[in-house]
């Protein structure tokens, strides 16, 4: 009771690659990939490009919960930041994107620091509200600072020519190098659950007492999955500030860091693809259903209330499940 | 030649219809916007006229993403409503890069036909500054001369906070302060009591919707308008003060540009669009309405719906229908026109339904907007 | 005059009372929250959404059935809590024993259900509701104008907290509840109805909640967005209290409504925050809360 | 006590277990497991770690999420009754774990328990009987020593007057003292005409208290004797427990 | 036992573990009170006493998971009275839990590897596959063995019954191969079987390093232990082997009761 994940969510195989399972999402996972570089010549370009950035902030956001199982409610000052500063700097000082990106990475992971190491003394719910807590200042930081400008936000941010050369205003090839950098996040996130390094996480997520007696220094462990996740979720404001070409104080909010856990359940945590689908989930919804005429959030509401009810370990999760037997 | 792209006018009605402003515009706004077509007579240039309508969710990323689904895949025309700036910011931005026309009628920031205004951008109904202009200067002029500020800490708080205050002060007034509050604020007994201690004759209410509301309707409890200080609320609309009742509401001062019982054609329209809704409608639909009908008169004047022949058009056809008679559209996309200061009835003053305003002033067009020149909008670097 | 901090004393009285007013809602919040989380590990998101139905029957056992105040006070909390023990019983009931992360999502869709439902049918400005006439109308109390029904709400809502405190911690149901909280498996076992106990439980906790927004339907507008932004701060303030500690979520909440009056008057801009602020230096030093147990 | 070990009986047993079946989750753990408990007696489950003991007291108890067969208390068959019913047909568990409480007192933990009969011995006699925690009443429970957690597990249960009590590992570390004098309170319950039903690893202890053993491997009950037939049982015992 | 244990200065028969005037109190209850207790290096050394006597506290003590409200702890010549608990384990002084602290939704032998990752430096890498784990198998495999769960090494740990917890945790505390362990109730809930084989082991594993064990179960003190001090409220009751230890009348009432042969 006292610990904050479902337990099941994670026994991420270490022999994994080599049960019938693992080949079944390695298969997903390529047929994915084959199907995002064919998708954006049937489906519209900008749409995929927000749900990337979004599936890889629940990615990033999943490696902290369903591996190393540590509730952030504050994940969104990482996204937000880092949206906020790679807008500032490509529409203020006129950087180029790429190194944009990684400056807003690498802002992010300075917070999830300074964040972190306040943050991991604690567990369990004391921990998200620690990181919420921290979270709102980091937003109320934002809003009062006048380069955010309040409300409006960052408004049209260009998004220049990747490394001088490639028009990233040309659709396709923002989409290809959205892609990349999706692909890019979604195999590191990969490589550290299943590292060496990933399996202390989750020894420690079981019993983290028991890991102090064999010797793991634990808060260096969680800091280490903290900073990462953070770096990730940087990785992935940053690079929607230049999709919708906007940085506004939705992204920093605490509703944002309530989406990011949706899209993580929904999708299932602790599975690979389970983040990539629920935010894809979630953003066609909140997209699509803007135009139906009935209340969206009612929808996504029923949505979760159902989700919750009959799929509870999120539509990744329960087709591992359903492949099991 | 006559030509319209694609066989069919579309026009995007994107707001906020489950959020917080879903009363400024919202669901109706989109049956004032039908309206508009069917008094144009559901044709333009012989072509079908299509309403397309999706709720933005107060989120300036999802609505630039439907903005730019609309534009690119759904080949929608014009984009008209958006409600909240940074919402109507970032799909003018767009607008502008994608050549499309917005009409915005939803938003308040001058900025829209300031620093970031754009050929084909125009601003309808109200802004910042006429709000500030009507209840500002005119309350100062019928002798309320000393303010207090309730300001929500937000940008557009701040700007009606800070014009409203150049009125008060050119117009020989004092400001004798000012307390932010956050956004989305419940309780405002606090701020009251400061404002009451402050011993000005004026509390200016500088935000919005449910706030605005609730520093009303705490106003009334804390015996503030008893106590002999009058209240303004800068952005405040009939369905709000529907929403509040009289018994709170009453005595509050404040600026629209379109009241349903100001004469028979206003009544006329009112009718037909509460026969509708079961609501009369505000500046805002109402603005909408005139937004969507002088968008298809531009088109059919210049027999296209191209953007450039169109903005053109929409530039140099004054505006007359039942939204006013009064208005001009200005270089920069604003569309100027004349709009009053109202205050809001006792009990007893109200006879019937949605009874709710008295005028107050008439703050003429040429007050009520800042002048190309003063707008900061750059119009010599609109293509010709 | 006293100054204090360049305020005049009576000023500061009054912001200290109001601080005060505002701390009894969320002493009466916080305490439903306290309850539902403390005992049945859900962190109820629904809890703002509820406490807008609290205010919403009342308004419309008003419009519809011409029911006043007074009978509104004790006859919508028990509509609102029957509507909640069904919901539980037939849905939250089967998250219990998982992880709180499911009850927090379930609660968290209920909250936008019953939010976009009541947002799509009366908008967002609100709807009025007038105080009881026996309570209309204020005192000067010379430093500050007091509303009457202002000093109502601190009596009733202290009055409904303690009652509830001793309930939970001082009587045998309370020890049931809490061994539940723990072991129901085991507590079952012993004989005890655990489901029934749960059910009362949620609905207890959602009545009080109800019976927060009966009380604030004649201050803030009736709007079916008045709980959304309320549940985070509130949860905040269960928190610094010490989870599970009723006590604490009372005792709490009074202070941070205290607290927060007085930044509304030294940096209102910061008066939503401060409460996480204090938040995050209590976790800090104390990890378990103010009032609460060590684990 | 052994002397008096029963004759074959014809009587109705108290407790009654036929061919019960149970689950954790997908995995069958209990085969067709058999017993009979007649009123007044002791009997003790041996068996090697893993055999099923446990899983068979909490299928009794209806812990299981899954549970198939026959169980008759008095009679009365309990297979459909909701699980809170169950302690109200005069049934106490000490868990394994002993299911102490945290957020209680110890004497909230005491107290916890709803009478299911007349007859259960007072707060005092308790007290009495374990000092430990009289002198440690107003502690978290969790906070005891885990000999002093065993003690209250077990106090709980006999303030309710439960007819049969159901005691996993109950002397699982406890000091030889506490143990000899838990062996006599079971002694001086079973006078009272107290009925058992014990999972116990002590054979020492076991063999003080119980009338019969019951032989349990792999989920199945092979066969059961009375303590008589203990020593002429140590071969088949060694080969099944290993002692 | 194959991989050599990294030795402490401190030869056989020296004092490698000490603590002088360990006190602890809990809000004004004194659990353990002015203790002095001196492991010697190479020996196997039982601390016994009735429950609640104060003897996990010691343990929580001595491997840090409390911090001492008096008293010092030297550890092979070092004081290690203000060092974290992880650094404690990491300089060679491991102990096991008394309720079973395994990690439950790992299999068994993910259990045993985890302890042996650190050791074999393979704890910190996330940029490489934890294919590397899999060196780890066959040393996890023969702990697995030793314990005798061979047969539930793919099983999760939560689905083992509690003996075999028990079991499990012993494995995983010997995987670190440390100088010093501590085991708290080694036996407790395990079978007779698994008691003997638990007892064979720990006296194999006891050669070249030191055990300091709680036990109730007298015969395996008895025949494991060459030293044993009684703990009674706090205090120290008594000390030496266990033939002295157990003639003592003050133990033979507060703790080994009258039917104790
Ligand atoms: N929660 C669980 N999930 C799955 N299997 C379980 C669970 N608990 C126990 N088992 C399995 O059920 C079987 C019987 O376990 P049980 O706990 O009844 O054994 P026991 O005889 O009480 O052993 P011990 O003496 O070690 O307590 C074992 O094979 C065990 O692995
Ligand atoms: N965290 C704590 N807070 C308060 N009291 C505690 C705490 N931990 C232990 N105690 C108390 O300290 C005393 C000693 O407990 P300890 O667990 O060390 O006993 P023990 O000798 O290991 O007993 P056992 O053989 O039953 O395990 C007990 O009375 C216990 O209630
Ligand atoms: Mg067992
Ligand atoms: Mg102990």
């Amino acid at each position: 009771m006292s610990t904050l994940v479902a337990p099941k969510a994670a026994t991420a195989g270490t022999r994994q690659q080599r049960d019938p399972l693992g080949r079944i999402g390695l298969a997903a996972a390529l047929l994915g990939l084959v199907g995002l570089v064919a998708a954006p010549f049937f489906v519209y370009p900008v749409f995929l490009m927000s749900v990337l950035c979004f599936a890889l902030f629940a990615c990033a956001f999943n490696l902290l919960l369903g591996y190393a199982g540590l509730l952030s409610f504050g994940h969104a000052a990482f996204f937000g930041g880092a949206a906020y500063v790679t807008a500032h700097a490509v529409k203020e000082w006129g950087w180029e994107p790429l190194s944009a990106i990684l400056l807003g990475t690498a802002g992010a992971a300075f917070l999830g620091l300074l964040i972190g190491l306040l943050a991991i003394r604690r567990q369990g719910i004391y921990f998200a509200m620690i990181t919420l807590a921290l979270s709102q200042m980091v937003a109320f930081i934002f809003l009062q600072t006048p380069f955010t400008h309040g409300e409006d936000g960052i408004q049209n941010v260009p998004r220049g020519h990747l490394l001088g050369v490639i028009d990233l205003n040309e659709p396709l090839a923002m989409y290809f190098f959205v892609l990349a950098i999706f692909v890019l996040g979604f195999l590191a996130v990969w490589r550290i659950v299943h590292s060496p390094y990933g399996h202390i996480l989750q020894a420690i997520r079981e019993n983290e007492n028991r890991a102090v007696s064999l010797g793991y220094r634990v808060d260096r462990y969680k800091l280490g999955a903290f900073v990462m996740s953070a770096a990730l979720a940087g990785t992935a404001g940053s690079t929607k500030a230049l999709v919708t070409q906007i940085a506004t104080l939705t992204d920093v909010q605490w509703q944002m860091s309530g989406e990011v856990i949706l899209m993580t359940l929904l999708g299932g945590m602790g599975t690979m693809l389970g983040p990539v689908v629920g935010a894809g989930l979630v953003i066609l919804l909140q997209n699509y259903l803007a135009a139906v005429g009935f209340p969206v959030t009612v929808l996504i509401g029923i949505i979760f209330v159902l989700c919750v009810l009959l799929f509870r370990r999120g539509i990744v999760g329960e087709a591992i499940r359903l492949l099991k037997k | 030649a006559q030509e319209i792209s694609d066989d069919v006018v579309k026009i995007g009605i994107l707001n906020d219809q489950s959020g917080v402003y879903a009363d400024f515009g919202g669901k109706w706004s989109v049956e004032a916007a039908k309206m508009a077509v069917e008094d144009f007579g559901g044709t333009v240039l012989g072509k079908p006229i299509e309403i397309v309508d999706a709720d933005h969710q107060n989120k300036a990323d999802i609505a630039s993403n439907i903005a730019r689904e609309w534009y690119d895949v759904q080949k929608v025309d014009a984009i008209m409503e958006l409600t909240t700036s940074s919402v109507a910011l970032a799909v003018q931005g767009l607008s502008k890069e994608k050549g499309k026309i917005d009409i915005v009628t939803g938003a308040a920031s001058t900025e829209l036909t300031g620093k970031q205004c754009s050929p084909y951008g125009f601003h309808w109904a109200y802004d910042t500054h006429a709000l500030a202009v009507g209840t500002g200067g005119a309350l100062v002029k019928a002798g309320g001369d000393s303010w207090f500020f309730l300001t929500a800490d937000y940008a557009f708080g701040y700007s009606l906070e800070q014009q409203t205050g150049d009125f008060v002060k050119a117009n020989g007034g004092f400001v004798l302060g000012a307390v932010r509050h956050p956004l989305a604020t419940t309780d405002y007994s606090s701020f009251l009591l400061q404002a009451q201690a402050s011993g000005a004759k004026v509390v200016g209410f500088a935000n919005a919707g449910l706030d605005t509301a609730n520093a009303i309707k705490q106003a009334a409890e804390f015996g503030i308008v008893a106590g002999g200080q009058q209240l303004a609320a800068l952005l405040f609309t009939l369905a709000e003060v529907h929403g509040l009742g009289l018994e709170a509401a009453n005595g509050i001062n404040l600026t629209e540009g379109w009241y349903w019982d100001q004469n028979d054609e206003n009544r006329a329209f009112g009718e037909k669009f509460f026969a509708r809704t079961q609501r009369m409608p505000n500046t805002i639909q109402v603005g909408t309405y005139s937004a969507v009908l002088q968008y298809l008169k531009a088109i059919d004047a210049a027999k296209t719906d191209e953007t450039k022949a169109v903005a053109a058009k929409l530039h140099e056809m004054p505006v007359s229908d039942a939204f006013t008679k009064t208005g001009k559209v200005q270089a920069n996309g604003r569309m100027a026109y004349d709009m009053y200061l109202f205050q809001v009835k006792t009990p007893a003053e109200s006879t019937k339904p949605f009874d709710y305003f008295k005028e107050i002033a008439t703050v003429p067009a040429a007050d009520a907007y800042l002048s190309v020149e003063d707008s900061g909008c750059d119009v010599s670097a609109f293509p010709k | 005059m006293t100054m204090i901090l360049g305020i005049p004393l009576p000023a500061l009285a009054g912001q200290l009372l109001i601080g005060l007013i505002n701390g009894s809602f969320y002493a009466l919040l916080s305490l439903g929250l306290a309850v539902i989380f403390g005992l049945l590990r859900v962190i109820n998101f629904a809890h703002g959404a509820q406490y807008m139905l609290g205010a919403f029957t009342a308004y419309l056992l008003l419009q519809h059935g011409g029911i006043g105040f007074w009978p509104a006070l004790i006859v919508a909390p028990i509509i609102v809590a029957v509507v909640s023990a069904l919901i539980e019983r037939t849905m939250l009931s089967k998250l219990y024993g998982l992880d709180p992360l499911y009850g927090l999502l379930f609660t968290f869709g209920l909250a936008l259900i019953l939010e976009g439902v009541f947002r799509w049918q009366f908008g967002a400005a609100g709807q009025p509701y007038a105080p009881p006439a026996q309570l209309a109308g204020g005192v000067n109390l010379g430093f500050m104008f007091m509303p009457i029904y202002r000093g109502f709400v601190i009596v009733a809502s202290l009055a409904i907290c303690l009652a509830t405190w001793f309930l939970i911690e001082k009587t045998r149901l309370g020890a049931y509840l809490r061994a539940a909280t723990e072991n129901a498996p085991l507590v079952q076992a012993f004989g005890v109805n655990v489901p029934l106990l749960l059910t009362l439980t949620y609905a207890l906790g959602a009545g009080l909640a109800a019976i927060a927004g009966v009380l604030a339907a004649p201050i803030y507008q009736v709007s079916p967005l008045m709980g959304s932004n309320l549940i985070i701060v509130v949860f905040a303030v269960v928190v610094v209290g010490g989870m599970g500690s009723i006590m604490g979520a009372i005792v709490t909440g009074y202070m941070l409504g205290l607290l927060e009056g007085l930044t509304k008057v030294f940096y209102p801009e910061a008066s939503n925050i401060v409460i996480f602020a204090v938040m995050a230096v209590v976790l800090l030093a104390r990890p378990a809360g103010l009032f609460g147990r060590e684990a | 006590m052994n002397s008096a070990a029963p004759k074959p009986r014809t009587d109705r047993p108290l407790l009654e277990v036929r061919d019960l079946n149970g689950w954790y989750g997908e995995s069958h753990v209990l085969h067709g497991v058999s017993l009979d408990l007649y009123e007044g007696e002791t009997i003790t489950l041996v068996g090697r770690n893993g055999a099923g003991k446990t899983t068979t007291l909490r299928a009794i108890m209806g812990l299981l999420s899954r549970r198939e067969g026959t169980i008759k208390i008095s009679g009365r068959d309990m297979i459909k009754v909701p699980v809170h019913k169950t302690a109200h047909a005069g049934i106490g568990y000490v868990p394994e774990e002993r299911g102490i409480f945290a957020t209680l007192s110890v004497e909230e933990n005491l107290m916890l328990p709803p009478k299911v009969a007349e007859g259960g011995i007072s707060v005092e006699e308790i007290y009495h009987l374990f000092p430990n925690l009289a002198e440690r009443r107003n502690s978290p429970g969790t906070k005891l020593s885990g000999g002093e957690q065993q003690m209250l597990a077990l106090a709980r249960i006999l303030r309710t007057g439960a007819r049969i009590i159901l005691l996993d590992e109950p002397t699982e570390g406890l000091a030889p003292v506490i143990v000899q004098r838990i062996g006599d309170v079971l002694l001086e319950l079973k006078k009272k005409g107290m009925t058992l039903l014990l999972v116990e690893q002590n054979f020492r202890f076991a063999r003080k208290v119980a009338d019969r053993f019951f032989l349990m491997e792999d989920g199945h009950m092979l066969e059961n004797f009375p303590t008589a037939d203990l020593d002429s049982k140590m071969a088949r015992l060694r080969q099944v427990v290993g002692v | 036992m194959s991989a050599a244990a990294a030795s402490p200065a401190a030869a056989r028969g020296e004092v490698i573990l000490s603590a002088r005037g360990l006190t602890k109190e809990f809000f004004g209850f004194k659990a353990v009170s002015n203790v002095d207790l001196d492991v010697r290096s190479g020996t196997i050394h039982a601390l016994i006493g009735p429950n609640g006597a104060g003897k996990t506290t010691v343990f929580n003590l001595l491997t840090k998971f409390f911090a001492p409200t008096a008293g010092t702890i030297t550890f092979d010549g070092r004081d290690i009275t203000r060092t974290g608990p992880a650094e404690v384990a990491r300089l060679g002084l491991v102990r096991s839990f008394q309720i079973s602290a395994v990690f439950p939704h790992l299999t068994v032998l993910d259990n045993v590897r985890v302890a042996l990752q650190r050791p074999a430096n393979l704890a910190t890498q996330f940029w490489r596959s934890n294919r590397l784990l899999d060196r780890l198998d066959a040393r996890a495999m023969e702990l697995i063995e030793a314990v005798n769960l061979a047969d539930s090494a793919h099983l999760q740990a939560v689905e083992l019954s509690y003996g075999r917890k028990r079991a499990l945790e012993i494995a995983t505390t010997l995987a670190l191969d440390p100088p010093v362990m501590l085991f708290d109730e080694p036996m407790a809930g395990m079978g007779a079987e698994d008691i003997g084989r638990i007892s064979a082991l720990i006296r194999r594993i006891g050669e070249g390093r030191t055990i300091l064990m709680v036990e109730h179960n007298l015969s395996v003190v008895a025949d494991l232990c060459d030293e044993v001090t009684v703990l009674a409220r706090g205090e120290i009751l008594s000390q030496g082997s266990y033939a002295t230890v157990s003639a003592d009348p003050r133990v033979k009432e507060a703790y080994l009761g009258s039917e104790h042969e």
